[in-house]
């Protein structure tokens, strides 16, 4: 048994962006005040200033940096726009609501800082992400898409209306949706020893059917394919706080590959932020060499496939180790197979067999 | 072996032609109408240019009267009437009734190519209708040249059933009167096209078109302005083949060749012909006569080879010009923006010639969506647009993405080649091929007046925005002083209004944005798409469809 | 408060298709033993056979019926794959077991009975959906995409490890996934009054996070677009064990309103099945007119749209009432919104007022 | 008003063509060196087979010997030498040396169409090298007739510069040489594609060539069968016009109407003759020197309008057949499966023509993706594919999806047409326009082999799983009584086996499922897709790329 020992961890980290996005409002104000047009400094997001971090083993914001300034006629609209979104995630915040990235498109149009579409305002909401150094979940702004999970995990919410409510994880054997509520919630207490995380709800069901969270004392993560990320940092907080290692199973082909390597060194989208990433992360297969070795089902790679190979190639994160030689197997064997595939061989074949091979495997490795 | 199978023969240039009509555009009874009235109209226009007339050309497609005992629903009575300086009395007959005989062989720029277009419209009427074809012209107002003639195929001449002097009523032109057999009902389209866009880019002349229903179509000349007529020329040393020196030498009397140079190419002074003579190791002073036939194929090559030639230049061209350009395009097209761009003269193979492109956004008689619309010797054409080098460079070699141009825009791009020798793929005249010299050109142009629409609708959208907000500033700069205080938690606003006060005073800053930008260097995304282009490797992002519309290929990113 | 009282509906339900699913096995098992080559007979689901029933205000299968037979040699293996189906589900229903689509079709490469694709397994399951008149759930195969649902709702599990066991649906505020334990799970008790369906997931959280489930005594249903049919199934069950009003509210847009359609009259391609729509239910907005009437930020139809309204013209379900006439309005302004956009006029307005307003609106018509 | 601006002068036909030579194919150096080959090595095959010669010829392309103080790189001597008939001295010069003499002017079924090629590849030479050209022909195998000429090409006649009998090898033929300006390097890919279809639809030839390089390709004839050599014909009515009707009226001497028509029209008998005057309101006993010019017209329009005449017949036309076109196909492509449709004789305007096409599967010498390989009269035809009827039938007239090929299949498509006139669109001979008989009939011929693929590839899947699984019955039936055992829960399996021992009698039954299968009608999925497809409306799902190779368009469902 572990326990999670920052108990309030969650709402200090609430309390913290509030007071940087607060920082913002006074700098600006500061400014104005003194017949100065405020400008704000962020770190660039272009492709130049993508740097390679080989020590944290993720992608991370170069030095270079571009100024937004309200005295360019350019410039004055986002940077209105910028500190409405300020204003307006504090208010989030500070109320305990959270907001689409659909919902801060429209809500600007009642303070006339209307956007043309939703890129516009999904590239401010990344620019006071850049800004605050924090992810938008910490500000409450959340995308749609949501994963699930299960196991013996006591939670106690911190949302509005359910602080100190607690929950177990095992009490819903459909599993639990990772929304806002879950996210922020503090990890009681767990019997768990390790952390699962499958890209396919089929498998979720299974592994809860097949109770690998009592055989194997695991928390099991669906992460609907890539995860959303509130799942990443969902899976960072649990890999941190509880102290248990992270293992990840994907399908057998180089998009699951691609999927693991971003729960594990993150992803060049998310380069300015270092809370979604969980290096100590295993990938445990569907590798390449597991489609020969469980002679798995398989369908040959499309030109597409072995074309993103080439570039997954030329990545830097892949230069090495199980990565390196996986992408290599893919490409020589020219095949790709699914979780589902062990099917052929029984439904439960997958937790019977091959879960405890590879968790076994991944100890040596 | 026997030799009875292979039976020699020998045919006629009409025989030809009679036998391969199709060559020439008349290979269907609607298609033929259409090359008819084309080669017709085309032949007046020429003819009243040539004399700077300014041209009234009446033509009327009607059902023949007579003949009872048949149907005549598909036999059509052409008849084109001009006003130009008609033909002279001994030429009538062959101009019209032998093929390869004409006005059309000289090296200047004129509609007609391939002096055949005139005869294979009245060969076709004849090999269809079996009706003479009625000439009547005057070229001094006085007297009326009236004829009635057939053209004998096999011998490739013509054969006068009637001929007769009139009085004249004081004007000037040609009229022929052919009987063809036609589909006007499915030509109809293409030709009232024809007319529209004829009208287009010959703003300078009047025409009048009955159809066979009776409907008057009438386009009106909306310019005094007549194009320069173009003068013949030289030929140019580049397009120069081993044929035409041969029987330049033979013609000329020139004592050396230093003179025989300065005398017989275009453009070649004293100064260039003896830097050339020296780079082909020829001596001046020697007779051109003396040139063995070997040493005309080294001339040749060196002629070719030479770069230090001077291109030709325009003078024997006739291009519309900006004015006259705009003008045919405001008359039938009424649009709400034109820009036309005008190349220098170029040339390909020695043959010069005038990219003129023009644009046009916002023509109620367009419908949304690109299009093209494509001219060569002042002469539409109308078929065949996917094989034109105009419509391989809208395609493949414009970046439209640069020019932010939105998809559905009402545009159309207007080119107009003209040449000495256009070259054209087919004797039908319905495209160009792909000379590389053309299809920069017409890319330069298309470019040029792209970039132009580009800053007219950029500027409408600026003007447009600084209309609807007086002032950016004081629309913006209260929000984030509101936002800010609420932030900061301070009590009153932060005193923004003297800020607000600077920028009124500098009011040019938001009225022209585009220029007076002052950290241009950040604002990339704006200019970008307009620098460099030139040299840029291009992403093409637009195909055209099979009906010449614009779609857009969105680039999925990874 | 009202109270489910068919207290073990699921388990009845389960025993009652592994009766059927028997049968067949006892049929042909019967016809080999006799020297007959075995056949079975359904209804055909060719377009031609659907008809609509405009009393039940759905699609449902004519009289026209197909036979396979084993004795033809095309059909043979087909048949064998169906009788597979069967043995195969009814081992996954009395195990307790639930299985994937894409489970299936692995699953049957170890019996030597293998597909082609899985659009080749999917037309086998159908077709035992077809000759048992029950939906694929039923003999616990789902499908991957979940839903999820919140509100005062005790409920009791009937999986396996599960029995007995019981939950209130208030108890995670990010929404219970509708999974497999949920659909099969009874319904003990509730203080609802009504359901309301929605069609994104962003206005469901902020429905919970409004308190639409106190305010309006609602159970909330996340329909994640067009809802998979688990979710119309515990719809259906919804309205009919505790006998409650369902409302469903989509974007404005003619797919929001076909959305609503297939949720109250079913969809084509599950004609042969009767427990999937739920026609007492109705549907709230966004309507076209109210895009008009509370000013919404919308966007111009595309031609695409307009195709649609013009095919959805033809379809009988469309033939009057509110169908109809909305589908005018949208087709006379041109126009569509989003839910969010209420968001234009702050977060909480669709809450506060649209949906209080729009629930009045739906008692007169 | 002065006249001197209008000067008119005659051209003749070679002077016609040598202004404009991009319409004969002869646009630059690479396309020109392309086009004299072909032209000349159809002129020899031509010549052979009328002949029924086994076509044995020799190409060479070199560099010219000489000429020291110049660079000749791009000056080719092609030579091209047949073993054919020969051409009787008297013929030669002109034959050669002037434009519109020749032999192909009889309405008969021939390579050459214009009576232009080789005399234009002679032209080539001549206005780029200034060379002449040097004809060897030997008739009888004894004398060799030795000819080095140059055209005056104002004239339109032969210059013969050198002429000598010589004693002959034993062996008739022709040879020409002809030196010419030409870009082997960016021609090569288009002459080795074009020898390579040659010899596929030629494969009663041999071929040798010789390339600048002095590499050696040899293509081998495969057969000794050659086509039959088409005859010469009488005019068909419905391609008749008022032209030909005139000349015929003029040379015939017949008495009356209906013998005139029996004696100097195809396929018209007594029987259809008096059908048609009846149809006509002709008297028969008429004579046709009777006949007015009206009457002329008249007499076209029935000849045109009477639908009872018979379809012309194939008797001028020499289709290669079945057989040698798949001798051919197997020579050089190899392919896993071949199959041909030869369509019967149609007519165009009444021109007789036959369509032949054939589909090649698996052959490793095509790359993955549909090609399409297009010949008319025994020509390969390499360029403007897109413009072809051909191409338009695949792209827009086939419902790929019915025959389910699978989208990279390894497929050609052949197309040959074969006829007295084939409608090219244009002189350089690359593509036939779409007439809509020829249209149909490519498509019927199309559809016929796709259906023969489909139940070829069909049958070898059958076959394929019935070689797997010696009786298919055996393998299923075990398993439904296991499962069905299972389901009802019964202690042992089902008495099965005896259904099993009565399958195992019926053998055939498992082994040919494409014809036996008892239910046909049930089994909806596998037939459908060849059934009504002449008259439904097809959708369209397979595009040609660029480049020819077919792409898949999915239809996503609703």
């Amino acid at each position: 048994m572990s326990r999670g020992d920052k108990k309030s961890q969650s709402s200090i980290r609430k309390e913290d962006v509030r007071t940087l996005i607060k920082n913002i409002g006074k700098r600006v104000y500061k400014d104005l005040d003194s017949q100065i047009f405020p400008t704000l400094t962020l770190h660039t997001r272009s492709v130049k200033n993508l740097v390679y971090d080989p020590n944290l083993r993720q992608y991370v914001l170069g030095a270079s940096t571009v100024t937004r300034s309200s005295q360019n006629i350019k410039q004055i609209r986002p940077f209105t726009q910028l500190i409405w979104l300020a204003y307006f995630t504090d208010k989030l915040v500070s109320e305990g609501k959270t907001s689409t990235l659909r919902d801060v498109f429209y809500s600007a149009q009642a303070f006339d800082v209307e956007f043309s579409d939703q890129s516009e305002s999904d590239d401010i909401i990344t620019d006071l992400e850049v800004i605050l150094s924090r992810a938008r979940e910490d500000f409450n702004v959340y995308p749609e898409e949501r994963s699930a999970i299960f196991g013996d995990l006591d939670i106690e919410y911190t949302v509005k209306g359910y602080e100190g409510r607690g929950l177990n994880l095992t009490s819903h054997p459909d599993g639990f949706l990772i929304g806002p509520s879950l996210s922020t919630a503090e990890f009681i207490d767990t019997s768990a020893e390790i952390i699962i995380a499958v890209e396919k709800g089929g498998l979720f069901t299974r592994f809860v059917e097949e109770k690998v969270h009592e055989r194997f004392k695991a928390i099991i993560i669906d992460t609907a394919g890539q995860p959303p990320r509130s799942t990443r940092y969902m899976l960072k907080r649990l890999s941190q706080e509880l102290k248990l290692p992270v293992y990840v199973m994907t399908d057998g082909d180089i998009y699951g590959e691609h999927i693991a390597m971003v729960i594990i060194s993150g992803s060049a989208n998310a380069a300015h932020l270092r809370d979604l990433a969980v290096p100590t992360g295993k990938w445990i297969g569907v590798w390449g060499s597991d489609i020969i070795k469980y002679k798995l089902p398989s369908i040959p790679l499309s030109d597409i496939d072995i074309k993103r190979v080439h570039e997954l190639k030329r990545d830097p994160r892949y230069s090495g180790g199980i990565w390196a030689k996986e992408l290599e197997v893919f490409l020589k064997i020219k095949k790709k197979s699914e979780l589902e595939a062990f099917a052929k061989y029984g439904l439960t074949t997958i937790v019977d067999k091959y879960l405890p091979e590879k968790l076994e495997e991944a100890k040596s490795y | 072996m026997p030799d009875s199978k292979t039976s020699f023969s020998e045919i006629s240039p009409s025989e030809f032609f009679y036998r391969n009509r199709d060559l020439a555009g008349f290979s269907n009874p609607a298609r033929a109408l259409y090359s008819a009235v084309r080669e017709l109209v085309e032949n007046s226009l020429d003819a009243c240019e040539a004399y700077s007339i300014h041209p009234d050309i009446y033509v009327r497609i009607t059902a023949p009267e007579g003949s009872p005992n048949r149907t005549d629903s598909n036999h059509y009575l052409l008849k084109v009437l001009d006003n130009g300086p008609g033909v002279d009395a001994k030429h009538i007959s062959r101009a019209f009734g032998r093929v390869f005989f004409g006005s059309k062989y000289e090296l200047k720029q004129a509609r007609g190519m391939f002096g055949l277009g005139g005869t294979m419209a009245i060969l076709y009427g004849q090999i269809t209708t079996n009706k003479p074809v009625v000439i009547r012209s005057s070229t001094d107002g006085k007297t009326l040249e009236v004829i009635h003639m057939m053209i004998d195929i096999q011998t490739n001449s013509p054969i006068i059933l009637r001929r007769e002097s009139l009085p004249a009523n004081g004007s000037t032109g040609t009229s022929v009167e052919v009987t063809l057999e036609g589909d006007y009902p499915r030509a109809s389209i293409k030709i009232q096209e024809y007319f529209k866009q004829t009208a287009l880019v010959n703003p300078y002349a009047n025409i009048t078109v009955v159809d066979p229903q009776g409907k008057l179509s009438f386009y009106e000349k909306a310019t005094e302005q007549l194009p320069t007529p173009p003068r013949e020329t030289l030929p140019h040393p580049h397009g120069t083949d081993v044929e035409a020196l041969r029987r330049i030498i033979k013609q000329s009397k020139d004592p050396n060749m230093l003179k025989f140079l300065c005398k017989n190419f275009h453009r070649v002074g004293d100064k260039i012909a003896r830097k050339f003579l020296d780079f082909a190791k020829i001596d001046p002073t020697m007779s051109p006569d003396q040139l063995s036939n070997e040493d005309i194929v080294t001339l040749t090559d060196a002629l070719h080879n030479f770069e230090e030639f001077l291109q030709p230049d325009g003078s024997c061209l006739s291009p519309l010009g900006e004015e006259i350009m705009k003008t045919g395009i405001m008359k039938e097209l009424d649009p709400e923006f034109v820009v036309v761009s005008v190349r220098p003269p170029a040339a390909y193979s020695g043959f010069p010639f005038i990219v003129e492109v023009g644009l046009v956004y916002g023509s109620k008689q367009l419908g949304p969506g690109l299009q093209l619309l494509r001219f060569a010797n002042r002469i539409p054409l109308l078929y065949d647009e996917g094989n034109d080098v105009s419509w391989k460079v809208m395609n493949e070699e414009i970046d439209w993405k640069r020019y932010r141009i939105p998809q559905d825009a009402p545009l159309a791009i207007i080119t107009h080649v003209c040449s000495t020798k256009i070259p054209y793929k087919t004797v039908g005249k319905e495209y160009l091929a792909d000379r590389i010299e053309v299809e920069r050109e017409i890319k330069n142009a298309i470019r040029d007046v792209l970039r132009k629409v580009y800053s007219y609708l950029s500027h409408k959208g600026s003007l447009e925005m600084v209309k609807r907000k007086t002032n950016i500033y004081s629309h913006f700069l209260p929000l984030i002083a509101k936002f800010s205080q609420d932030l900061s938690g301070a009590e009153a606003l932060p005193r923004y209004k003297k800020l607000l006060e600077s920028r009124g005073m500098k009011d040019s800053e938001t009225n022209t944005p585009e220029t007076n930008t002052p950290e241009k260097e950040q604002s990339e995304p704006d200019t970008k798409p307009l620098e460099d282009e030139e040299q840029k490797e291009e992403k093409k992002i637009l195909r055209f469809s099979k009906e010449g519309q614009l779609t857009l290929e969105e680039f999925a990113d990874e």
